[in-house]
């Protein structure tokens, strides 16, 4: 199926692109990003903190579906 | 206006104070981040904060309102800059005004502290050095 | 300047938060007690505060020290009125700089606590009833 | 002993003076303000929280010296 992915900050400097769209069978956030990170060798030393679908906050075992758009966020260090 | 925000321009102090003024209210309390010219013994220069706005602004709302339920306080808002900053700039501004002062501090605290947790808002510093780097929260970290 | 004021004139906020601006500092707490319209079920029009302003500038410069020394932050200072103020006015503002905010919270309030406890300072409302009393804090009144 | 005796704010409303001087054996500020009471019966019904001698914050039970200054505090509520 097909998947929107968002990268912010250093995410997005780590794969140099701040949006791809991918073809995947990842089942759940946390399965899409280990795929991710073979696609991008850049995000190996990172961990994501949090993940969003479709602009609401996600657990990490939630099922993908088809056209939905995920969002991986580094650790924040607001203010 | 909106209880949060995020703006790419200066926060104008005055004008946030203003919309949290109440005759019924005996108290207030502010608390402003500012850019700071150092950090873990390096000399920043300057500051940018990459904002995922649609979810940073909600979530934002959802923190003030969970203030102002929870400890029942008159007003609450907040602003969050976007972009590149200088030192000394105004980086974010909580304020809540309450008839008294004690839930006054405590709303205020824990909008702070929620925000830094939870908005989608990254920190990157500019070192004297030339060098730029994402800054991590290692609180957050112990989240993952 | 002092780090604790007394001041029967209109207290000039942004005079009084330029004292604490510094570049080493991440985190200001700003705490405004504000004439409110109200106390005890009772309408109030105007506030009047004698100061006994020996002693309570002495006790106020004590209890901003304390608040240096207790909590390591950078810059703490305070102003209280004196005399007849109108609704809305400010009658005491605290304000704490530190490179974070924990502590810039805490000595905050800890400096409005101990002044409400300690400085010589008395406030008399006056009612819409063209009635006007003094009042007493209750808290203090256990200390006797 | 001759004793300067201050009063304020509502003390001062009741006793209708801010400084009094007066002739006293009282040993300490506690039996000076009962004195005061005697004087001002308009006193009768407050307590004085807090006590300063010369300037400086004092217990009820300290001793007073001629030509002290006393300084009797109804109960604070700044802010």
């Amino acid at each position: 199926m097909k998947i929107r992915v968002r990268y912010f900050a250093v995410f997005r400097e780590a794969t140099g692109t701040g949006l791809e769209v991918i073809e995947t069978g990842a089942a759940s956030p946390s399965e899409l990003f280990s795929e991710c990170v073979g696609r991008h060798p850049g995000l190996q030393k990172y961990t994501a903190s949090l993940v969003a679908i479709n602009d609401e906050m996600a657990a990490w075992d939630a099922q993908l579906n088809e056209n939905d758009e995920v969002l991986f966020f580094p650790p924040v260090a607001g203010g | 206006m909106s209880a949060f925000e995020i703006t790419g321009q200066p926060i104008e102090l005055q004008v946030f104070r203003a919309r949290l003024l109440d005759r019924s209210c005996g108290a207030y309390v502010q608390f402003d981040g500012w850019v700071r010219d150092h950090n873990e013994g390096r000399k920043v220069l300057q500051l940018e904060y990459e904002v995922y706005e649609p979810l940073a602004v909600r979530i934002g709302q959802d923190i003030i309102q969970e203030a102002l339920e929870r400890f029942g306080v008159s007003h609450a808002c907040a602003i969050h800059r976007s972009g590149l900053m200088e030192l000394s700039e105004v980086a974010v501004v909580v304020g809540v005004s309450s008839p008294h002062r004690s839930e006054a501090f405590e709303a205020c605290r824990y909008i702070i502290d929620q925000a830094k947790i939870r908005l989608p808002i990254w920190k990157k510093e500019h070192y004297e050095s030339g060098h730029a780097e994402w800054v991590n929260c290692q609180r957050c970290a112990h989240h993952e």
